[in-house]
């Protein structure tokens, strides 16, 4: 923003970097089981509102993390990359249940293998569906990256692995 | 003066798409609307953005693996899915599940059946505003939860029936646990009842919306719940009773007019129902609710020890005996003979026999191993258990090979999906939403 | 239950209709042809001795493998050693078999509120002919299982208002429970085709 | 002229602190424009068409409507602040403008205005 970065921008920089870590407005893309989970973690018991990401935003506009919750078969496929598009920058997506980190058992006809394929994502959240305590340290691990990406050393986003399955 | 009728004014209708990715669509259901103003004129309801090929995938794996996939149909109330589909591979099979392993499933399915109205309930009333109902209800299904993560392992993919029995008995202490769930659940019952049911503007809202009349209800092959409450009495526990329901004594609440106001009295009901049914389960289940080991000096389990020792606290175990306990807990050889069939080729073996001698050992080797399983005679069954949006219908085909040939799932909620044009057109577009959420809609279910 | 068997009494109502009858394992089932589906429905549905108000069900069966699977014969290990079959599970009276040698079989579940029966009727489909008469003028609820069943079996029904694709995209091609339909043959909209 | 220093002071942040969220969102906040991004968001599908043509005559009524009871609110403010100094005159007063404005509502009222079909 402000030229190479001395002591005042980078600084700034990281003081942005926490205050966005700190206020992660969420947009719920829910379509399956671990949208039950999702609950139970947004809710009073486990309360995901503690780490400052309790406020879901239903608009794209509105939302800084894609949390990617449930199966995506490949009728919602267009609609989810829609979305992501959609997103004002800066936004992180983050894969919520191992059908969208690589489409858990349903190896079939219908579903997308893991949404890696079809977005970038930051941070894949594995279980069928994750316990809330997974989903919570999953969301640490997602302000570690924005910290850090905010502190002049991003961490190298995964890129989608080519990866070929044998029929 | 004769004032101009609104109409006459040439006003095109709207087309409106409430997508797929929205809030109050449970974020599976598209339905493109034709509004004029804010009265639904007409609406084309898309579904399938949650189809995952579960009747493909169910000719793919045996009959046992096909239970995982049953816990995602109605992921709210997992277990009644379960017993389902074991229900109606045991009919195929002529088997029945063993006196106490009914209650088990019983009791499971009817809390399972809690936890789905609660999720409902809340559900719906947080679209129409009363949010701290939503978290009342989710800390609700959260003791719930706990119970059935003591007895099944998981909270929500618990594949806890197998074909012919259960997978374990109920843990020790499960009736305290189960009594001090169920206060706390009244109490959470009372206090919603108190914030929404006089509440003017819930009411309001919920009144006179979403009616279907009992004709169209029963062409339309709507069961549960949304069936009740226009008044015609049907329940599968009571019509075609399966398992032990028709030992207990319990009543069906019917509503009268069919919206949602009496949508939403029937499920409170059901759920002060289930939790008695439970209670009576609990006093008949045949040889208590649990066999206590008897609490005399039993030898120190490995897992403890290994705790207390990274704790420092070495003279707690110094010079005691720890024991690799080799059954699944509540699986021992005890119990095995009342929580499954005692058929050798359907049933898994008590892990004492597995362990310890060679016949055990083949017989768990035979219906584990790939190739190998189950093994019905040819032939086609269906089955009804009542779910908690209505009729779930399992319809088990089997070709004498250890896969099912054909596995279809009745969805109790896709009837009511069908008829959503019935309860919608002519309404106002903000009465979309309460009666969408009591449509209680699951995507899993719905689109399998 | 002493009461008259359901598939019984249709025969002697219907008797050129129904194809042949059994109740095995509790399950009333009449197997009726093509044809006189309509009529069979209709008694069904005002007969006073019927009066099924409720179609609980409406799916199809696709018989192309059926028994010749290869877990039929031998079952293969994934290693691919043929391997003895486990103990079948015969029960002392046997499914009395299909009626038919249709490839596809719609199957109907039917149930009446008023007496608390139910039963299933069974209609064989030619793969050549795959087209059946619709019921959904007289059950509502048939309306989306048959553009269900059209959705993965390809099976047409005349008389149906709209017959659209229910589950799968319009970009989809082919009817993915047909046994001849490999279960991850995929084709996605958008993304890689893995 | 002190006295109204206090309402100056609040202008003033106001102005300021929205002023500088404003400023902040522009200047730190990544602009990276698409033409997916600009499209309307119609819950992941292509929009039909824009809400272009009429609107029923209903939502203009209902505009009208809540415009009118705003204002008569905005003039009870300043009047519940000096409340006390008016004494029973400036009561009465009050009364009168309600009973005014009370007799437009039970008109539109009986009219239907309020009811939507």
């Amino acid at each position: 923003m402000f030229g190479t970065d001395n002591f005042l921008t980078s600084k700034l920089e990281s003081a942005i970097g926490w205050a966005r870590k700190y206020s992660i407005f969420q947009y719920p893309f829910v379509t399956a089981c671990c949208g039950m989970e999702y609950m139970a973690t947004a809710c009073s018991h486990y309360d995901v509102d503690r780490f400052g990401a309790g406020f879901p935003r239903f608009s794209p506009r509105q939302a800084d993390v894609l949390f990617v919750v449930g199966t995506i078969s490949h009728k919602m496929a267009p609609v989810l990359k829609k979305i992501y598009d959609q997103m004002t920058e800066p936004k992180w997506v983050v894969a919520f249940g191992v059908c969208t980190c690589t489409g858990g058992f349903y190896d079939n006809y219908a579903t997308v293998m893991g949404i890696d394929t079809i977005i970038p994502v930051d941070v894949y959240i594995p279980g069928c569906p994750p316990r809330p305590e997974n989903v919570l340290d999953g969301l640490i691990k997602l302000q570690d990256r924005i910290q850090a990406q905010h502190d002049g050393k991003p961490l190298a986003r995964p890129d989608p692995r080519e990866r070929s399955f044998t029929v | 003066m004769e004032t101009q009728d609104a109409s006459s004014l040439e006003t095109r209708d709207m087309l409106l798409n409430v997508g797929p990715s929205h809030p109050a669509m449970h974020g599976i259901i598209r339905i493109i609307t034709k509004l004029e103003g804010e009265t639904i004129r007409d609406i084309d309801v898309h579904i399938g953005y949650l189809h995952r090929g579960f009747e493909k995938m169910s000719e793919t794996v045996s009959y046992n693996g096909v239970i995982p996939y049953t816990d995602r149909l109605n992921y709210v109330s997992p277990l009644i899915n379960n017993m389902g589909y074991c229900m109606a591979v045991e009919k195929l099979l002529g088997l029945t599940a063993p006196e106490r392993c009914q209650y088990i499933r019983v009791i499971m399915s009817e809390i399972s059946r809690v936890t789905d109205h609660l999720t409902c309930v809340g559900a719906s009333a947080m679209e129409l505003g009363a949010f701290t109902v939503f978290l009342y209800m989710i800390k609700a299904r959260e003791y719930l939860w706990e119970l059935v993560e003591a007895v099944t392992g998981a909270r929500l993919t618990i594949s806890y029936c197998r074909v012919g029995g259960v997978k374990a008995d109920l843990p020790a202490g499960f009736e305290e646990k189960t009594r001090k769930a169920f206060v706390e659940t009244r109490n959470v019952l009372k206090e919603v009842d108190k914030l929404l049911t006089a509440n003017r503007i819930f009411v309001d809202r919920m009144k006179g919306t979403g009616k279907i009349s009992q004709a169209d209800a029963i062409s339309y092959g709507i069961t549960g719940p949304f069936l009740r409450a226009t008044g015609v009495n049907f329940d599968v526990r009571k019509a075609c009773p399966y398992a032990v329901y028709d030992r207990l004594k319990f009543e069906v609440p019917l509503g009268t007019v069919g919206d949602n106001l009496d949508r939403y009295y029937c499920r409170m009901e059901e759920m002060e129902i289930s939790m008695r049914i439970v209670e009576q389960c609990l006093e008949k289940i045949p040889g208590g609710p649990v066999q206590v080991d008897p609490e005399t000096g039993r030898p120190i389990p490995a897992a403890e020890m290994v705790d207390k020792g990274k704790m420092g606290r070495i003279n707690e175990i110094a010079g005691k005996t720890a024991v690799t306990d080799p059954t699944l807990e509540g699986a021992s050889d005890r119990v095995r003979s009342t929580i499954g069939v005692a058929e050798k080729r359907v049933f898994l073996p008590p892990k004492e026999d597995t362990y310890g001698n060679i016949e055990g050992l083949m017989n768990h080797f035979k219906l584990v191993m790939f190739g190998h399983g189950i093994r019905p005679p040819q032939g086609e069954v269906y089955q009804a258990v009542e779910g908690a949006n209505g009729e779930l219908g399992f319809y088990v085909v089997s070709d004498g090979s250890d896969r099912a040939y054909r596995v279809r799932v009745r969805p109790p909620c896709f009837p009511i999906m069908s008829a959503l044009p019935k309860l919608l057109v002519g309404e106002m577009m903000a009465d979309m939403v309460p009666t969408f959420g009591s449509v209680n809609m699951i995507g899993g279910e719905l689109d399998r | 239950m002493n009461a008259p068997s359901l598939s019984e009494l249709l025969k002697t109502k219907a008797p050129e209709a129904v194809l042949a009858a059994h109740a095995w394992r509790g399950d009333e089932t009449v197997t009726v042809s093509p044809d006189r589906l309509v009529e069979v429905a209709r008694i069904l549905k005002e007969d006073p001795a019927f009066q099924m108000n409720f179609l609980m069900d409406l799916t199809a069966v696709d018989y192309l493998t059926f028994g010749k699977t290869a877990q039929g014969q031998g079952a293969h290990a994934n290693t691919g050693i043929a391997v003895r079959q486990p103990m079948n599970i015969s029960t002392e009276e046997p499914w009395p078999g299909r009626a038919s040698a249709a490839r596809f079989e719609m199957v109907y579940h039917f149930f009446s509120l008023p007496l608390q029966r139910r039963i299933r009727v069974k209609v064989p489909v030619e793969e050549s002919k795959a087209e059946v008469e619709s019921v959904a003028a007289m059950w509502a609820t048939a309306n989306w299982f048959e553009r269900e069943v059209w959705d993965m079996f390809g099976i047409r029904f005349r008389g149906h208002p709209d017959l659209r694709r229910l589950l799968m995209y319009p970009e989809f091609e082919g009817h993915p429970l047909r046994k001849d339909y490999a279960v991850n043959k995929r084709q996605p909209l958008i993304g890689p085709v893995n | 002229m002190n006295e109204y220093l206090g309402i100056v002071i609040t202008f003033l942040l106001a102005g300021l602190i929205g002023g500088a969220f404003i400023f902040l969102a522009t200047v730190l906040g990544p602009k990276k424009p698409s033409a997916a991004k600009s499209e309307t968001f119609e819950c992941g599908e292509k929009p039909f068409s824009l809400p272009s043509g009429r609107f029923a005559v209903k939502f203009y009524l209902v505009g009208m409507l809540f415009i009118l009871f705003d204002v008569e609110l905005v003039f009870l403010f300043p009047w519940a602040v000096v409340y006390r100094k008016l004494g029973l005159l400036g009561f009465y007063e009050m009364l009168l403008f309600l009973g005014i404005v009370a007799a437009g509502f039970i008109y539109a009222w009986k009219k239907g205005a309020l009811e939507w079909e």
